[in-house]
């Protein structure tokens, strides 16, 4: 069975890791923060000026001078501090944050990402995404394997404008999870019932199968 | 302490015309400065050119002056959240340049720190870095980016004092801290303006030398673009 | 929250070592890191490259340092109050390179920002722009000036908490929240160290995400270097 | 007869604006403090990082943590604000400072200024001075005329290594106050009792004497 966004999110959360500073992206990213390991602390950044997110308001106590990057109204924690844009671009250029989920439209077996922008149709903006992918040592992608079509978003080059250039290590999807490197994309593990041939079709970009392919696990 | 207090909008927008660049301060519609946006569009001037790094929504923030067509330019990161914005934009009625948002608040910093241009990594490759000038530092690819020019910066604060000192509150900080360094005229608009002495100075984000109108702004709406809750269990 | 917590400054200079480069927060011997400078000169690591605005005073700052040899070259914008550390320069036995010091402030926070070059006005035309790329933007000449290296930074501070955050005490403030910004390591000592949630999350000077170790400081004597006083009328 | 440092102050005290905010240098700049015209507004900044800077405490007062740049115990006024280097240096290149007041060892006729290191015998560093120098609209140098030995101080070429190139618009002297355009120095005022001949011996650059130089007032 292929993984729900809430199953692609709780993949990512297993490589989490101690006192880490992690920013996540709209949508499932945003999901990763449910499923953080007991045994770790780690402190997420929101890139309009927050470290230490924390939950969502207990209904009624939501303050509009209190949102995520995703516009959300969120919460402060014990620890947590405010500040600028300025300041908060500092922390993810000068590579304080040690890990960045995010989505992506495409992705490329060299790690160009594309997420952004359509040509003549769909042009939101990059946001805070190109600060991050050109700055994060550690950047997760979560995202659908296929389009909707069934066409595959894990392609030899990308066909869409970029977001950033050789930059994402590691892809979460509905099916796999993937390393790139060496320009090609390492399936390092299976979607639980998914099987190796499933993973093959929907991938156009260069995939390297060795060995064994386990399951992930949660 | 040199006293920049104005009256109100109105007062406080004095020079305002029509083909000028502003900054606005704010993230989605969180710490915009209401007031004077308010004030611009009753004001009609047009052809204007936003930094702003979004763009409000169809009825609030920004999008007020979009309706009207008092735009001509809009230099963003995220626009995501305006439909007659996307709409203006693909029938290209609206010119929008997009910059990366880091870029974006370093470059309203650089305008108001006497910095011309600096480098940062964010866009390489990308068409954001098409025409601009690269370069290589300890092995990584950098862009090269200038600072702004704009006439005008608009911040909305929490706290005020008359000599212009500004607190803002949670993430309506955001790009207000920088935008406001960088206006030739920037106008605060606050939540509660107070005298001269009141403010700790320790505790202050934007020293009033940066501010050269300040004014009580009033009827805050504050909209919430999404509000999420965690239910009373 | 992570915790930034270390016993004292013995354990908070672990993995310092000769030949490293230093930055330390102050100005004068106005938030000077006094433990951490005294653990520096009993651990008696030489060959230290110090970026630092000022070079103390003959028998305290990092004047102590410099008495003991342990210094090999300073980076600083004025050294003006130290005879021992003037000894040592026009004897070349000390290597300095002064460098403006809006440019030194400017240089820290690009080191902790993730821009490694930026262009500034100061210097221009005198000796601290040779060999350095000048261009010009608007009209005007600039100088190339780049971002720094630094292994540790050590910075003081009024308040902190467990999770790191800072908070700085009038004109202490100075170099310490940019350095803080940019040591691989950043450690800083703290006058009163308390749980993390006890400091106003709007009033953090430096967020705790810059800080890797953070300690209670004792015995603090923060000198004054000029006491001018308005006699009791 | 010569200026006093105190009167130097006192002139210089006279070209403030309302509404100003204003750097003043170690040494005689510092004394401008004690002139303000009655009836205006100005502000200090002192680049350690403080606007609003007041007087020298109450004896018994002063606070470590609160000095100018000159390392003296200051205090604050009502509305003074507290920040950090990079910021107080924002103001300063950013020109948010109208005016920076400062000391010279030479100043040549192009408006280029000496004031930081003597080769081989002293350097104390230049501290915040090249980039008020390179930011300043109005620069005001503060000085004597000659030095101990008689030898002018205003000269075609500064001989000592330069803190900044084409900047000083303004000197006062212990002898006059003069405007520098043109490649030159006007002269704009004699000192009380000082001769129109005594200043062309004192100034080594280009002199331009026009008309009648009124004695300086005050």
């Amino acid at each position: 069975m292929a993984l729900s966004k809430q199953e692609i999110a709780q993949r990512i959360a297993q490589e989490l890791q101690d006192k880490w500073y992690v920013n996540l992206g709209i949508g499932i990213p945003t999901l990763v923060a449910n499923y953080i390991p007991k045994n770790i602390d780690v402190v997420f950044q929101s890139e309009n000026g927050m470290l230490g997110m924390g939950p969502f308001p207990i209904e009624g106590e939501e303050d509009a001078d209190l949102i995520n990057a995703g516009k959300q109204t969120v919460t402060i924690l014990k620890g947590s501090s405010l500040f600028d844009s300025a300041m908060s671009f500092a922390m993810i250029r000068g590579q304080h944050v040690q890990l960045t989920v995010l989505g992506a439209m495409e992705v490329s077996q060299n790690g160009d990402i594309a997420n952004w922008k359509i040509p003549g149709k769909m042009v939101k903006g990059m946001g805070g995404a190109m600060d991050l992918v050109a700055s994060a040592e550690n950047i997760i992608v979560a995202m659908m394997h296929t389009d909707k079509a069934g066409a595959s978003k894990l392609l030899k080059n990308c066909s869409l404008p970029l977001t950033g250039v050789n930059c994402v290590k590691k892809v979460v999807t509905n099916l796999a999870y993937l390393e790139i490197r060496n320009n090609a994309f390492y399936l390092i593990e299976r979607a639980p019932g998914v099987s190796v041939e499933e993973i093959i079709a929907a991938t156009e970009g260069t995939l390297i199968v060795e060995g064994e392919i386990p399951e992930m696990k949660f | 302490m040199i006293n920049k207090v104005v009256k109100n909008a109105q007062e406080a927008l004095n020079g305002v015309e029509n083909g000028m660049t502003f900054m606005l301060g704010g993230f989605g519609l969180c710490g915009i400065p209401e007031n004077c946006i308010a004030e611009l569009v009753r004001l009609g001037v047009s052809n204007l050119t936003c930094i702003s790094n979004n763009a409000g929504v169809d009825d609030f923030g920004l999008g007020l002056l979009l309706k009207k067509r008092q735009i001509k330019k809009m230099v963003s990161s995220y626009v995501g959240e305006n439909e007659e914005f996307e709409r203006q934009m693909l029938s290209g009625e609206l010119d929008v340049e997009l910059i990366p948002q880091g870029t974006l608040a370093e470059r309203c910093r650089a305008t108001g720190a006497g910095i011309p241009a600096f480098y940062t990594p964010a866009g390489y490759g990308t068409e954001v870095a098409e025409g601009k000038e690269t370069r290589e530092f300890n092995g990584k690819m950098y862009v090269l980016e200038h600072a702004f020019n704009p006439e005008f910066a608009f911040v909305k604060a929490w706290k005020g004092d008359t000599a212009g000192n500004l607190i803002f509150k949670g993430t309506a900080r955001n790009f207000n801290p920088m935008m406001a360094m960088a206006g030739k005229i920037t106008v605060a608009e606050v939540e509660e303006l107070v005298e001269a002495g009141e403010l700790d100075p320790n505790q202050i984000h934007t020293p009033g030398i940066f501010v050269q109108r300040i004014f009580q702004g009033k009827d805050y709406e504050k909209r919430i673009e999404q509000r999420t809750v965690t239910p009373k269990s």
